[in-house]
Order: structure tokens, then C-alpha cells, then sequence
């Protein structure tokens, strides 16, 4: 394992020391418990955006914390949930008399840890409305599963949401909107290449040199499939093919195309999967209004990269397209 | 012939003992199915949750399982966090203003916290979870308990129960938590947190049968 | 090599043709002869600046044009400087009629391709002046070599000179200045893997598990050392002291730090660099003023980091400060 | 007794021809010391060239190396490019208005090339660079043509001392390009422009001496 890391047990603290020193104009960071907080939190009268999960996902969630999209973020441990103490503190740090949203990717331990805390924060007086996020198409949903897990869309719908809340929206119109986004958007991931959890010292899964994963998580964890590495226009009609059929996505549809890379590749692959999914999309009579391009829900340092569509509405182009201002997006502002 | 406050700090000095011993264990039985550390999440958090028992001392027994289930609950995270936290909550509410437990009680109450974990978790028996293995040992406790058996024999009734439990996780299809996203590829395995439930019986049984 | 890719020989044109896709609204792409520039170019009256170089170190440059950075950039093929009539096509779609400013990296090839475009230009009656950029101190500088290499430093000339631009600075004021922020910054690389060029197919360099290389180029050129691999802290300790030797860096000094990843090293990483950087600066007495943290100048795939210093004085910081709105860096905007 | 437009494209002809056979040499060479691509360059540009010049029937020798230059210029990239096409492009200039050239011509045009070179890319002889192998042969054939010598031998001894000049960069430390930032690393390599620029002295004997 090569890594600029010093202690594997203190990555998740060093790091956060690190965006503390980087941005203490404009965020907070608490150690204890771990939470990042925008600095003139809380602000009366908003609602208030929360999210977290495990570390290794940067900029994800700590780098979307700031106006326009999150109020605080909750980082655990490399791949772990966070815990309930830290959530609540966070929550209780932005409430701003007009309830918090929190949102939630769809892996067990966050939804168990953020309920805890929601039921703690309840208990306190805080309204506390809760979003789940689960747009991976690689996984099979069903009522007798976890179900789909939550993975490119969190982006959007944190800055689509932080939008909405920073325009005065109400904790349900936010809510809701956040549900719709989720329900609008799908997503699907492909690793070319393992990442190693700091802590495990090893590569999570061992893939041979002409060998990719399709259909992978955020964490390591394989995928639907192995498959003998092809080139990008296959891979994206493979994954984009996928996408589009869930949904499903039709002719005369408007998407935000967001191609994001999994912390390991470079951006000039990032546009030649781009390319290629534009021509995809066109050839089907899909409009792309909106893109993002770049690595933003990473895993580590892994290769590969994943495809998010979302069906765009009026209202989510809008506030897509206010003002942000955060360490990992930024615009207007 | 009960719980005392001694026997229920007991219970937890032998969890995390057995906890750690397992820790490898658990972990292994993670990889194979999840993400490899449950051993790693629960000895953190019972390495966590002794000084601060051991700091307690005096108080009450839902004192110290709340205080098992707080921390717990800020150390663990991933999901056996909450799902222990639960378990240990609940027991802590309704042993509230017992100086001691009769074997009743804490039957009624290890019932009450397996119903919570299951609410929290949404996980009914087959799914391959701790529930497996906790909720047979829950009524196995009930059951010997009322037909008349001595609080020591019904112990031993739910941590047998407990392993058999686990033990009949290996065959099933997840259907909760982590080790869903596998399918049909999570058959074959024991599930990790219905074998530290099952840990959870073995150290209550050693903890309450011997006071009797 | 695992790349998501479709043809080794084809990497340049179809990153521009998803740059194109991708950013139609503020940018226009060129494809015979190659350059990218800004969709309202030539601005009436503007010094207009024209960069480029080797592709492979996205997205620098062609990620850094639009208002108040570049007017246009020049790829040439990966790792490959452009030639004279891609840059003098750009220079003359972007001439306002106010001169045009070259901002070249301190590599041979770059410098005469750039000096014939020039040449080229000014017989055409386009002012045009050349600042060449040299911050790397890993490479000895003298009368009697090519000289050191220009890496970090070039973004933030960038950034700062278009900004002058936009001001309305005149050609030889906005030359002043890079030149300026040329000599006023400094740069250290080192890698943890190599990179490997597409139409190489295998890595430039072989590096073992335990091994890393320090002051290497952006064009994965061995460095100054290797070494075993350390921790965090102490690789900082190393480059932050040979950067800070190097001017040198004083007691009282305004910097703004830049900490780059070199393309597969992920933020999280960048954030524990970060946080060693500014405790190596707090204990000599240098005031970080301002910071860049991301990969903004990478070599592929490369994973490692470069750590920039730049003294700033307050025209500087002021340009720095002021609207950017490319799809690499942006704010106020 | 001169050089024929005829001669010229034959030189030019003869010059990719070499360089396409010795593409992998030239890269070889320059990966020592440089970023291996100097053969895949230079035939990346020559094989620009050809069609080029094929397309020129009728024109007259300027116009030819202008065009020759000017595809170099826009196909190679690299330090390379702009140097054989600063060399092309002073060809083209001295041998303006003429139809043929003399031997006297031919010399004085390339002296002015490499001088071209030389101010191009500041590079003086022992810098391990294409001028070590120019510069010598372009001042052995002035120096023969001088001593009254024929153009067929005077060419030869050109190439002679491009061949030579390239040989002798073997030992140094190169102060120029690419190679410069290995310092003493560089030395005991032969130097991959000088190589080439060798390469186009012989090209030049065989098309121009056998019109003699
Ligand atoms: N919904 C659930 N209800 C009950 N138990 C669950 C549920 N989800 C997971 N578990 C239990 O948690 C165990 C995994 O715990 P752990 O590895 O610590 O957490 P994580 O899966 O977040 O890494 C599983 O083996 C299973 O017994
Ligand atoms: N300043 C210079 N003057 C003359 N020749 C040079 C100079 N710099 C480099 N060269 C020549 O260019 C050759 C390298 O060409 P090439 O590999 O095609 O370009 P690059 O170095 O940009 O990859 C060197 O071997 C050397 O002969
Ligand atoms: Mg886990
Ligand atoms: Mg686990
Ligand atoms: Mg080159
Ligand atoms: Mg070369």
C-alpha cells in the first residue's frame, strides 16, 4: 500500500485537520465529535442540510458543506457509517428553527445511525425529516432486500437540495423534492482497478491486468460483474444501456449527465467517457441540459469511474443552476 | 435468586472479553459476506465500553446498560452499532428502578430488546441477522422459564438456542444489511452478527446461571 | 495499461470532442488545427492570453479558458508540445487587438514551437509577448542547461494574469506580472507510481511497492531521488523545505499554497498533504494567505503530488481573488 | 553540375525513407536520454511530407522546402519540429528565384540553415544536440568546394563529418532539450537529433552527387 498518509488509524482525523486548516474561512470543523459545519451556521429561519457516511469518498460529503448545498456533513471511518453522537451534534449545530433534512445513502448502518440520531434529535425539539437515497442500478431492489444502495445521485440532490432550502423552500417541499430527484436519477459504476482501505493495507479485491468490475459500489465492494476490459464507447453504452432502461429514460427526456471519476482516474478519460455518452444519449433523442464531470463520490483511490442520469424538471434546473459555494462545487458565487 | 448489579456488569466484562477473543473470527466471517469488520467494530466498541463501566461504580443496572448502549452507540457505527445500542437501550429502560432483576424480568426484558432491535432493523427470523440468533434464544428463555425451570437451565436453554440460531444462518439468502448485495452468493456462510449475539447468550449464561 | 479509453493514437481528439459536448456553452473547440478557446473570444480591447502545451495534464490547460483565465489552449498530442499553427490559429481567433500574451512552460520544445508562433503572428501585426514559466527546483537552473521546468507555478500565472486581463491591464503590464508570479513561486513534485503514456502502452518508469520518486516532472520523468516510501509529514518536511530553501520562503512571507495531485491521487490524500504543509509553513513564521487544493496540473494517472508556493504582494492576491469561470477553476462567477 | 529540383525532392524522399527505417533506432536512441519519441516525430512529419511534395510537380525549389518546413513544423511538435523546420524554412529563403542551384548555392544555403538552427535554439557545438553533426558538415563542404574539390566529394566529406559530430556527442553532457535535465546521465549516449540530422547529410549525398 503506497499512500500520502501518515497513520492508517488517523487518516479520517488528518484529513479533517486538513480541511480545517484549508477552509476555517468559510467552514467549521469539530473533532469531537467528527462533523464539518459552514461556518455561519446556523442559519435562522433555513432549512438545514445534513448528510455523512463513511470517509473516502472526498469531496463527498465534507467538500459540499457551504451555501447553497450542505449545512454540516458527518465523515466515519473509511467506508463506516457514521455514529448517532455525531450526527445529532451536527444536527443540533445548523438547526435553524425551520427543521433539518437529513440525507441518507441506502446502506444499513447509515440509515440505522441517522434514524438513532433523528429519534434523538426529535426527542430535543428539532423537526428532522429523513431522505434515502438509492439510484445504483446494479443492484437488484426488492422488498426482501437492503435494496438499491445510494451513490451519484447524493451529489446532485445535496446541491439541488441546499438550493431549494437556501430559496426559503419549507423542511417538506424540501423533502420532497429530494425524493424526486432520488426517483429521477439513476446510476451505475465500474472500477478498472481495486482500492485499499488504509486500515486493511491491502487491495480489496484483486483484478487481473486486462480484467474490469461492472456494477461496482462505493466501497470495494465487487460488482454485477467481471468482465475483460474494453474500450470506453462499449463501456459507456454497457453502463449507460443500463441506465437509461431502468428508469427508463425516453426520447425528448432532459438529463443532468454527470460522469464521475472513482479518485484514481484522470479527467482527459473522464472526457472521452464523456464523448461517448453524449453520443449515446443523442442517438436516443435524450437532451443533456445540464453535466458534471470530474470526481466528486470517489472510493479512495480506485480507477474506474460511474455514470449518473437525472431526469430534469424546471424546478431542479433552477436551483441546480443557483448559486453555490463550497470547497468541492462552486458557482455563482 | 435474580440479576445483581455485580452479575449484570459480569455480563458485559464477558462479552467484551469474548469479543475480543473472537474479533478475528467475526472479522473473517465479515469478509466473506460483508466488508470484513465486525470483529474490529464491536471490539472497538467494547474496549470502549469498559472503563466506562468500570467508572460507574454503584449505580444501577439501567445505568449501566444505558451506558453499554451510549457508547456503543458512538464507537461502533456500521450497522451492529445501533443494532447492539438498541438491544442494550431497551434493557436499560426496562430494568429501570430494579436494584436486582428476577429471572422474569430480565426474560420479559431481553424480549422487549430483541423486539426493538427488530423494529430498528426491520429483520424478521431467515433474513440472516442477529435476530437469528437473539430471538430464538428470547423465547427459549420465555418458554423454559414458564414451564417451570430454573433460571440457570433456561440460560443455558437460550444460549444453546442462540447457537443453533447462528448456526442455521449458514444455508439462508440474505435478506438484510450488507450482505444482501450478494444474493444468492451470501448461501454457505454463518452470518457475523447472529455469532456475536450468540457470544452475547454464552457470556449472559456465564454471567447470571452462576450467582444462582 | 488499463485506461478507459477507446484508441491509444486518438486520446487528444477525443477528449476534445467531449470537451466540446461538454462545455458548447462557454467554450469553442477547434479541431484542425487543435486549440480550445473561449466562446466570446476576441474580446474587444483585452489582452487576450494563449497557453498550451502537451496534453495528459488536464485540466490544465484547456480546463482554464474562459473569462478571467485563458483565452484560448493549445494541446498538443499526450505529453507532446503543440505546434506553431495551432498556436498562431489561436492566437489570431483570440486577439483583441491589445496583444496577446504566451504563457509557455519552461520545456524546449513548448519554447520553440511558441517562439515560431510568435514570429509567425507578429509578421501578421499581433503584438505578442512570452513569459516562460520555470518554478520547478527539483531541476538545477543554469546559464548552461535548458534550464528548470515549468510545472505548479503556470496555473496560478494563469489565474492571475487573466484576471489582469480582464482588468484591463495592458500587454507588457500583464507580462510584467507573470513574470512576476513566475519568480515569486516555487514547486516540488514526487510520485508514488508512474504514469503511462497511451501510445507507450506500459509505464514510463518501473518504481518498487516500497518506492517512491521525489522532484520528478509532469511528464513522468524520473526525479531527483527515489527513496523509501515515508509518511506523509516527513515527504512534506522534505519538498516544503527544498521549496522554502529555494527563494527562500521568510519569516513574514504571504504565500498562497498550492497542493496538486498528480491525476490518481485522491483529495483525501491532498487534505492529509495539506495539513502538513501548513504546520511545516506555521512553524517558520509563513502565513498561508490563500490555498489550491485538487489536481489541477497531473501527469495521467500518475499518483503522487506537487506542493507550490507563491509569494504574494496585494496585486496578486487581489487578482487571485477576482471572477474565474472555467470548467477547471471558478468563483465569483 | 548543380542541384535540380529533381535532386531536391529526391533528397527529401531519400531523407524519409531513412527516417522510416530508422524510426525505432532514432526512438531507442532518444530514450536514453530524452522521452523516446524522436524517430516516431520525425517519421510522423516526414510521412506528412511526402504526399506533399508529391502534390508540388511543376514548382521550383524554394517552394519546395517551404513546404517541406512548413508540414515539419505542423506534424512534428517537439523540440524537433520547429528545428528541422527553421532548417527548411532557410533552404527555401536561400535558394529563392533560383531554378537550380549551384554547388556554391547548396553550401552557402546550409550554412544559413544551421546558423538558422543554431539561432533558433541557442544551442553551440559540445551541447549534444542535432547542430554537433550540422555544423561540421556544412563547414567541411564549404571548406572542400573552397579547395576546388567536386560537389560529389565535397557532399561526401560532409557527410562524413555529420557522422563524426555524431559520434563525438556520445561522451557529453548534453546542455540542450530534454536531455539536459539528466545532468551527468546524459553522457555515453549518442545523441538522437545529431543521429538524424546524419541521417539527412547522407540522404543529401545520394540525391544531389549522383546527378553530378
Ligand atoms: N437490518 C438488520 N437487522 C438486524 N441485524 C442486521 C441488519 N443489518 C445487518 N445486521 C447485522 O449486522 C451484522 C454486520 O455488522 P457490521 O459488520 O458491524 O456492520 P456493517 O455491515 O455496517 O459493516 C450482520 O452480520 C447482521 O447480523
Ligand atoms: N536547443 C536545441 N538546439 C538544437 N537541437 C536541439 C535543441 N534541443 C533539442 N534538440 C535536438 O532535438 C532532439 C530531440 O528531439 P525530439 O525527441 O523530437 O523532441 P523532444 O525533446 O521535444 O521530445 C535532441 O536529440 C537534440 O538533438
Ligand atoms: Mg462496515
Ligand atoms: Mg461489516
Ligand atoms: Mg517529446
Ligand atoms: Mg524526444
Amino acid at each position: 500500500m503506497k499512500k500520502l498518509i501518515n497513520n492508517p488509524e488517523n487518516v479520517v482525523r488528518e484529513e479533517l485537520e486538513g480541511i480545517a486548516a484549508a477552509h476555517s474561512d468559510r467552514l467549521r470543523v469539530s473533532l469531537d465529535p467528527y462533523y464539518v459545519m459552514r461556518s455561519d451556521a446556523p442559519v435562522n429561519g433555513k432549512v438545514a442540510i445534513v448528510s455523512g457516511g463513511g470517509s473516502g469518498h472526498e469531496p463527498m460529503h465534507g467538500g459540499f458543506v457551504g451555501p447553497g448545498m450542505l449545512d454540516a456533513a458527518c465523515p466515519g471511518e473509511v467506508f463506516t457509517s457514521p455514529t448517532p453522537d455525531q450526527i445529532l451534534a451536527a444536527t443540533k449545530a445548523v438547526s435553524g428553527g425551520s427543521g433539518v433534512l437529513h440525507i441518507v445513502k441506502n446502506y444499513t448502518g447509515d440509515i440505522l445511525n441517522f434514524e438513532m440520531a433523528a429519534d434523538l434529535a426529535k426527542e430535543e425539539g428539532i423537526e428532522v425529516e429523513a431522505v434515502v437515497t438509492n439510484d445504483d442500478v446494479a443492484v437488484q431492489d426488492s422488498l426482501y432486500t437492503a435494496g438499491r444502495r445510494g451513490v451519484g445521485v447524493t451529489v446532485l440532490a445535496e446541491k439541488i437540495c441546499g438550493a431549494a432550502a437556501e430559496a426559503g423552500r419549507n423542511l417538506s417541499q424540501v423533502a420532497e423534492l429530494c425524493r424526486r430527484v432520488n426517483s429521477e436519477g439513476r446510476t451505475m459504476g465500474m472500477a478498472l482497478t481495486s482500492c485499499t482501505v488504509p486500515a486493511a493495507g491491502k487491495p480489496t479485491f484483486e483484478l487481473g491486468d486486462d480484467e474490469m468490475e461492472i456494477g461496482i459500489g462505493i466501497h470495494g465492494e465487487p460488482g454485477r460483474q467481471r468482465r475483460k476490459v474494453a474500450p470506453a464507447d462499449e463501456i459507456v453504452d454497457l453502463m449507460a444501456t443500463a441506465i437509461t432502461d431502468d428508469l427508463p429514460f425516453r426520447s425528448g427526456d432532459r438529463v443532468l449527465a454527470f460522469v464521475n471519476g472513482m479518485g484514481g482516474t484522470p479527467l482527459i478519460e473522464l472526457y472521452i467517457v464523456y464523448r461517448a455518452l453524449a453520443r449515446f444519449l443523442g442517438g436516443r433523442g435524450i437532451s443533456i441540459q445540464r453535466n458534471l464531470i470530474g470526481s466528486y463520490i470517489t472510493s479512495l483511490e480506485m480507477a474506474g469511474c460511474s455514470i449518473t442520469l437525472l431526469r430534469l424538471d424546471d424546478e431542479m434546473l433552477g436551483y441546480w443552476d443557483a448559486p453555490v459555494n463550497t470547497p468541492g462545487l462552486r458557482w455563482g458565487a | 435468586m435474580g440479576v445483581t448489579y455485580e452479575q449484570a456488569t459480569a455480563l458485559i466484562s464477558n462479552f467484551a472479553a469474548a469479543v475480543a477473543t473472537n474479533k478475528e473470527y467475526l472479522t473473517e466471517l465479515d469478509s466473506a459476506i460483508g466488508d470484513g469488520d465486525h470483529g474490529i467494530n464491536m471490539d472497538r466498541g467494547m474496549r470502549a465500553v469498559m472503563p466506562k463501566v468500570e467508572a460507574l461504580s454503584g449505580a444501577d443496572i439501567s445505568t449501566l446498560f444505558r451506558t453499554v448502549a451510549m457508547t456503543l452507540i458512538s464507537t461502533v457505527g456500521g450497522a451492529s452499532g445501533p443494532l447492539y445500542g438498541t438491544l442494550f437501550l431497551q434493557l436499560g429502560t426496562s430494568s429501570k428502578g430494579k436494584a436486582e432483576l428476577t429471572p422474569g424480568d430480565w426474560s420479559e426484558a431481553l424480549a422487549a430488546a430483541v423486539a426493538a432491535v427488530q423494529s430498528r432493523g426491520k429483520a424478521v427470523p431467515q433474513d440472516k441477522t442477529m435476530v437469528d440468533a437473539l430471538l430464538p434464544a428470547s423465547q427459549a428463555l420465555a418458554a423454559r422459564l414458564a414451564a417451570g425451570d430454573d433460571f440457570a437451565s433456561s440460560l443455558a436453554a437460550a444460549e444453546g438456542a442462540a447457537h443453533q440460531g447462528a448456526l442455521e444462518t449458514i444455508p439462508l439468502v440474505a435478506r438484510r444489511g450488507r450482505a444482501s448485495y450478494l444474493g444468492e452468493r451470501s448461501a454457505g456462510h454463518q452470518d457475523p452478527g447472529a455469532t456475536s449475539s450468540w457470544l452475547l447468550m454464552t457470556a449472559t449464561r456465564e454471567a447470571f446461571a452462576e450467582g444462582k
